[in-house]
């Protein structure tokens, strides 16, 4: 089992520290069973999440971190991601823009698109009031997110 | 959110095709940045855009957000956004959201020119 | 406060995945009062470590792995690195060699400038028959390993 | 134990003495062959090594144990040993074993070459 965990206290910077973990997370020598794909899309599901946290969490002047944590088991590649913001409805957001995304959308495909790359999608508030994103990226998957294409 | 330029490199084909250089990213931090690019060729008189990913290991729900912004914007003009040479990282984003639907796929910039002619 | 930390499972390569998880620390910007010259000693500190557990272990046909966990607090550079080796007699390691350094050694010089580059220095059995090595290295400061030059 | 190839560039400077370019490492994994590789050169007549540090991320104490051993073999020969264009993670391993004292050091191989005239 391979795994690769950092904190992030810095928003400016998290998006390309995010993705540079992700290279060294590669770099240790994957499993054979892992595919490519499965790594790229727990990057962008990795990536669209902490992009929100950037663009969308309240911290409430806080000092704000980030806590990504990667590992696989087996063929599956494993992500949680915690946070001292103060989280927001994941579950109201997702129904409102599976429903409400217009043809050929501007904006409101960063929640699909992770929640379509995931096989499993728990938003917790812990204990001691951090959130905490957990979800599960399966290898040798075609996920598919439906977008309205005819205008 | 980050103040990096991540700019974009626009190079003219022919009088209706110009071929833009997307970077390392396209995503949240240059989404508006890229959209204000290519608003200024089309107003030049730029219709039909080949975007060439061939150095891009970022494309985010944003990015392709703008890119379906550009499309809304050229379609009524009987433009067309294709993609060329793109890259792993991108790939993965056009078959979760099976874009290829809509933007037709070359496998070099100097294919989509020929394509555009 | 910022981390990284990485689970190695595969010793051809741990090396490298160390120093670059150096990088990546690095990359995610340091907290202004922590001078390089300290990220470095951290850095030759973890990487003495993991070249002996690399030429010296005994992991008794177990499928090796090594744990390395870097953070800071304020100016000071902690590091843990757990293995499940079934480790060594670091203390006598350590006095054996500080008085049999030769003059201009070859070899034998890696303990001792682990030891010399850090303030804290434990090596702990786990509970769960693990070991541990924690160490803090402090910044602005000028260590030094003495070696006996004259032949 | 990794099998990378780390192998090291010599060029010669003039009759006594050689230029060693040492590459991202010297540590515990290429630290033979270093040794082999100035074996070599003093069987050829090299007494004065420059070792080029421009581009070295990693010396441990395996690689220093390397040097020192050169350094013993070249000493009874009245050659010198030299460390030109220390990086940084170089400079923190001279620091702390203060083997500024046997090795001298120079800001470029240029200007080691000019002392070693
Ligand atoms: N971490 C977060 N904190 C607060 N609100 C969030 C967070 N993440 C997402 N949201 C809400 O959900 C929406 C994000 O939807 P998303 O699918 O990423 O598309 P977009 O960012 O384009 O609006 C935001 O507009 C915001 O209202
Ligand atoms: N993780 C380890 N497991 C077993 N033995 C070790 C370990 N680390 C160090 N040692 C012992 O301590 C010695 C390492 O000393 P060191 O100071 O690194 O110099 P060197 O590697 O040049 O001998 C080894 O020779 C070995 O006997």
């Amino acid at each position: 089992m391979e795994s690769v965990k950092q904190r992030f206290t810095d928003l400016n910077t998290i998006i390309d520290g995010v993705h540079s973990l992700f290279d060294q997370f590669q770099m240790s020598g994957l499993h054979p069973s892992l595919d490519e794909d499965a790594v790229l899309q727990a990057k962008l599901a990795v990536h669209e999440w902490t992009a929100n946290l950037v663009q969308h969490a309240d911290f409430e002047g806080r000092i704000p971190w980030v806590v990504v944590d990667i590992w696989t088991e087996g063929d599956r590649i494993e992500c949680v991601i915690e946070d001292n913001s103060n989280g927001f409805d994941l579950e109201r957001g997702l129904v409102e823009r599976a429903n409400g995304l217009s043809s050929i959308p501007e904006r409101g495909m960063g929640l699909l698109m992770l929640k379509a790359c995931t096989s499993r999608l728990e938003y917790t508030k812990t204990e001691d009031r951090t959130y905490r994103l957990e979800f599960t990226v399966n290898g040798g998957q075609d996920p598919c997110l439906d977008i309205p294409f005819s205008s | 959110m980050q103040v990096t330029t991540m700019s974009f490199t626009v190079e003219p084909c022919n009088q209706e095709t110009v071929i833009v250089r997307i970077g390392k990213a396209l995503d949240f931090r240059n989404a508006a940045e890229f959209k204000s690019t290519c608003q200024t060729q089309v107003r030049s008189g730029a219709r039909n855009f080949i975007l060439d990913f061939s150095e891009t290991g970022i494309l985010d729900s944003t990015g392709l957000g703008s890119i379906f912004s550009l499309y809304r914007q050229v379609s009524p003009l009987e433009g067309q956004v294709v993609f060329a040479a793109v890259s792993r990282p991108v790939q993965v984003v056009v078959q979760l959201t099976r874009t290829y639907k809509v933007f037709r796929q070359f496998p070099s910039v100097e294919a989509a020119e020929e394509a555009l002619q």
